[in-house]
């Protein structure tokens, strides 16, 4: 009974979180699918209401007749594939897709006076699955790193070319940004002296500087390589359409194309929920929240709703990239990674570190306090290595395409032209 | 037994296992990189006893070292992928049975005995289209000839 | 010789028995029972290994210790090399939860990011590249199958005859081994900032062990780039 | 292999110095093609500053722009111009009612799908020799590519403006000569045959259909 009792609290978040996950996850899609159509001049999706009747809800439908489509399709597997790692490739993904979220707060904590006195609830209830986990962040990491083994795994047992060109594409993207991703938390770590996601917001909303002011080099690096690690846009090479049919799911139908589209999905809501927790405040509003962890319930509630707005805005911000810049070469990929953004990840850290040793002696000498001398590092160095790596270029490579052009088209003074 | 003692001999007895695991397959298996992972997968047996000793002892030492074999074995994966790569680049192969001539000398030399075919290492017939489209000048058994995916 | 110990005597030479049915000898047949056989000899050592806490912590250790070690059976000796890959990888996510269980959980993490996500799956990208289709010659048989389930059979039963004898209630081989109790572990090893503690072991005490592998880590790197990149056209 | 030959690959910026063996190096080699170094990027574009805030500013003005989607059943997409679009094809009548196909198979050869299947009769009129006994087109296989219009010497077979284009089996939309008949008496006030003449084997072919080869 005892320990029913204890393992009460944890499924119940649990079953709350995928419940909620998996509802958010299928409206993000409408809420993309929206997004697209306005960029392109087009309305989107608006039909799908109530079924049987004319009321079309804004189409609010569209996702659930999505799902039941999904889960109705035809179930088979083809026989040229590896069936046994065919089926796992996308469980892995979605597993560790939902996974990740055991660490990730979703808001502060609530008050125990909220529940009557019988239920014997003395600790504020923390509003993360796995409090007790101390590697935080990492752990997502860990699940990151696995999740590359359902790309991979999905593209070579489908035994087809594009998926399998797909799949080695993407994990080799992964493997790559992985680096860029740790270096950019690297200085967020060192800054609130914890791996835990709860006690990186606390550390922001105790100074009041959100991560991003102080290291916007950090914040720039993280982005970037969490792009890269959704597979968003700018770097969506696993399943260039264009190129690649689908990547790595190319083979796949029915359910398990869902959870790969859906962990997909997740990735991002992820990379999300990082961004914000990471650099933007998390639950923190200047005046608004308040720190620290003793708070009434309107307060509670208050920081669970500016948390999920901010990422929502960063969703936003990822749907909005996702049309605005044309997807890069694959070597220009790799040599984003591993020219520019562990360097600038490097330097984040000296700088961070730097900061963390003798920023305080320097900031009474400048005479201003240790926050501001922080920020004013952190953008000067932002703004020096930006310059340094546009004046470097390192992504310009030797394999640049070569333009043709007939020959008598060029003019005698070419040279001088260009 | 109290509890510290029964788990510390319980994570020795699977680090034993793991152990005794590798071994067989690093002596046995003849494909290089399943000879790698059974060599990693000594190095577990031995984290996992190292892990155990260190919870018993109540000290972090235990768990320093495994951190270092993490290291070392990053390493130890780097050189040996490299190496590997290069083999099989020259030629074609991941046994290790190709590079008996690396052996001692005198050694007898290991013959390969020609193994039956099994059932399902056939490659499967592709799908095909309907034809369409104006019929080209190759024959069609070129166009339907895949070596390999 | 009374009391020798007939089931984990038993038990080991029946594992190795199933090992050198389901090593790879060129033929299919035997793999069922030998798996069968390593089920049976599993089970019969888990019989007497001593019980873990409460109910709960113990099967949560026996399901961790038996996802492990069947799958570094099964790593050892599926044919197809990617199979092997996959086994090893659910291994160290076994060893990884063990690690978990013991408290050291910035071990489990580390262990998954490095083995399971760095090197399997660049070692899984030179498999994939190297077998595209079927499997090879070499990989459906293994040198000495027997020979080798016998070296495995000779040591595993030694190592788990010392670890008996250690730990054994009476005439104990070790009877210095002082036992922690709970209140030094929770200050220590389980403590609630884990992290932070092994993090200033790592960096205080073995400072220059750090550095020193963070050196061969490097020299490791430029030696891998060297030997790959000797072959050049 | 020098180091103009384009077939080496070599560093783009290993270019030619001067413009004139630019223009000599690969017409040495027989081929009219030169290498062209790119325009190199300012700073604004190396920064990639100034092409994240281009994208964006494209992105955000379309978002609140008015939007040219066309809400189907209830509202028609009028085609612009019905004329020179693709849509269903249909088979012309001349000025007596009959079809104006000659059963030339043109249009079969030219078709890249190869969806047009034709069966070839004598003629009953003595304008022309043969003319279709059946004509079949199969608008599911159909790429709408318009090379049967193309191809046709008597403008018999024209592509319509009908774009919604469905059918609840695969025979139905097989469509026979009648069908194909019967899309022209539809379309025919709303988008008139193509006027002029054809030429069929080097002879003049009215689009009246009266004169025709047979004649001669």
């Amino acid at each position: 009974m005892h320990l029913l009792l204890l393992l009460l609290e944890p499924l119940l978040k649990i079953a709350v979180v995928i419940g909620g996950l998996m509802t958010a996850a299928a409206y993000l899609v409408l809420v993309e699918r929206w997004m697209a159509a306005w960029m392109q001049d087009r309305l989107g999706p608006n039909r799908v209401g109530i079924p049987l009747t004319k009321i079309r809800l804004f189409g609010l439908g569209q996702p659930i007749a999505d799902g039941v489509k999904f889960l109705c399709k035809a179930e088979f597997t083809q026989e040229h594939v590896d069936k046994a790692l065919f089926l796992l490739a996308p469980l892995i993904m979605f597993i560790t897709a939902m996974a990740a979220f055991a660490v990730v707060p979703f808001g502060s904590v609530i008050p125990p006076d909220i529940f009557p006195a019988s239920w014997g609830i003395k600790e504020p209830i923390r509003l993360m699955v796995a409090p007790g986990l101390d590697v935080g962040i990492i752990y997502m990491f860990a699940l990151g790193s696995i999740a590359v083994y359902g790309v991979v795994l999905g593209g070579w047992a489908s035994n087809n070319k594009y998926s399998f060109l797909g799949g080695l594409r993407s994990s080799a993207q992964l493997v790559s940004y992985e680096l860029p991703l740790g270096l950019g938390i690297v200085g967020v770590l060192l800054a609130s002296g914890s791996l835990r996601l709860d006690a990186i917001i606390g550390e922001q909303a105790r100074t009041g500087v959100w991560n991003i002011l102080t290291q916007p080099l950090g914040f720039l690096v993280f982005c970037v390589a969490s792009f890269a690690e959704a597979a968003r846009l700018p770097f969506d090479l696993p399943e260039a359409e264009q190129e690649l049919v689908g990547g790595y799911h190319t083979e796949y139908l029915g359910i398990k194309l869902m959870m790969y589209l859906v962990a997909e999905f997740l990735h991002m809501v992820t990379a999300a929920f990082l961004l914000v927790i990471l650099f933007l405040g998390g639950w923190h509003l200047w005046g608004l929240t308040g720190a620290g962890e003793v708070v009434t319930w309107p307060i509670a509630l208050l920081r669970v709703i500016v948390l999920l707005a901010k990422v929502m805005g960063m969703i936003l911000f990822f749907m909005l990239c996702r049309w605005s810049w044309p997807r890069f070469r694959y070597d220009q990929l790799m040599d984003i990674a591993w020219k520019v953004m562990i360097p600038l990840g490097l330097v984040n850290l000296i700088v961070v570190a730097t900061c963390n040793e003798f920023g305080m002696p320097l900031a009474r000498w400048m005479g201003v306090s240790a926050e501001w001398a922080m920020m004013a590092a952190g953008w000067f160095a932002l703004l020096a290595s930006w310059l340094v790596v546009s004046l470097l270029d390192p992504t310009a490579g030797g394999n640049r395409p070569r333009h043709l052009r007939p020959a008598e088209a060029i003019p005698a003074d070419w040279e001088a032209q260009s | 037994m109290p509890y510290e003692v029964a788990l510390l001999n319980n994570y020795l007895l699977v680090g034993a296992a793991l152990f005794g695991i590798g071994l067989v397959g690093f002596v046995s298996r003849r494909n290089l990189i399943v000879m790698f992972l059974s060599a990693e997968m000594m190095l577990q047996g031995v984290s996992l006893s190292l892990v155990a000793w260190g919870r018993f002892h109540n000290d972090f030492g235990g768990q320093l070292l495994v951190l270092f074999i993490i290291a070392v074995a990053a390493c130890e994966a780097a050189v040996a992928l490299a190496m590997i790569t290069m083999l099989f680049r020259r030629s074609g192969k991941l046994d290790a049975a190709h590079w008996q001539t690396l052996r001692e000398a005198n050694q007898p030399r290991f013959h390969e005995e020609p193994l039956p075919e099994e059932f399902g290492d056939q490659p499967l017939p592709w799908p095909r289209l309907t034809p369409a489209g104006i019929q080209p000048d190759v024959p069609r058994e070129k166009i339907d000839y895949r070596p390999k995916v | 010789m009374n009391d020798l110990p007939i089931i984990p005597i038993l038990a080991t030479l029946l594992g190795g028995l199933a090992f050198w049915l389901m090593l790879p000898r060129g033929t299919a047949r035997g793999r069922g029972v030998g798996a069968l056989a390593m089920a049976m000899a599993l089970g019969l050592a888990g019989s007497q290994m001593p019980r873990v806490g409460d109910w709960l912590d113990n099967s949560v250790f026996f399901i961790l210790a038996a996802v492990t070690i069947v799958s570094a059976v099964a790593a050892v000796t599926f044919r197809n090399p990617v199979y092997c890959a996959i086994w090893f990888g659910q291994m160290l996510l076994g060893t990884a939860g063990l690690f978990l269980f013991t408290g050291a959980q910035f071990l489990a993490v580390a262990t998954t990011v490095v083995y399971a996500g760095a090197i399997l799956v660049t070692f899984l990208f030179v498999l994939m590249l190297a077998q595209p289709e079927g499997k090879a010659a070499y990989d459906r048989v293994s040198w000495e199958a027997m020979l080798a389930a016998a070296t495995g059979v000779v040591v595993v039963a030694a190592l788990s005859m010392i670890i008996g004898r250690t730990f054994a209630p009476e005439g104990a081989l070790y009877p210095w081994l002082g036992m922690p109790t709970s209140q030094q572990l929770a200050a220590n090893v389980l403590t609630p900032a884990h992290v932070a503690r092994l993090g200033g072991e790592l960096f205080g005490r073995y400072l220059i062990a750090i550095e020193v592998a963070g050196v061969l880590l490097l020299v490791a790197l430029v030696g891998a780039a060297v030997i790959i990149g000797r072959e050049k056209r | 292999m020098t180091a103009n030959d384009p077939n080496t690959r070599q560093n783009p910026h290993d270019l030619p110095p001067t413009g004139e063996s630019a223009a000599k190096g690969p017409a040495a080699a027989g081929k009219k093609i030169a290498w062209v170094r790119e325009p190199e990027l300012g700073m604004a574009g190396r920064s990639y500053l100034m092409l994240f805030l281009q994208g964006l500013r494209t992105t955000l003005r379309h978002l609140l722009s008015r939007k040219t989607t066309v809400q189907s059943p209830e509202q028609r997409h009028v085609v612009p111009d019905p004329l020179i679009y693709r849509g269903v094809h249909r088979l012309n009548r001349d000025a007596q009612g009959r079809v104006k196909c000659v059963a030339c198979f043109l249009c079969a050869t030219a078709c890249p799908a190869h969806c047009i299947d034709i069966v070839p009769a004598e003629s009953p009129w003595p304008d022309r020799q043969k003319y279709p006994q059946s004509f079949t087109i199969d608008e599911l296989r159909c790429i709408f590519c318009g090379m049967c219009e193309e191809a046709c010497p008597v403008q018999a077979i024209e592509l319509t403006s009908l774009y919604d284009l469905s059918g609840k089996s695969r025979e139905e939309m097989v469509f026979d000569k009648a069908k194909l008949l019967s899309v022209f008496d539809q379309t025919k006030d709303a988008e008139p045959m193509t006027k002029g003449t054809g030429t069929f084997f080097g002879l003049p072919v009215s689009n009246e259909g009266t004169p025709g080869p047979a004649e001669k």
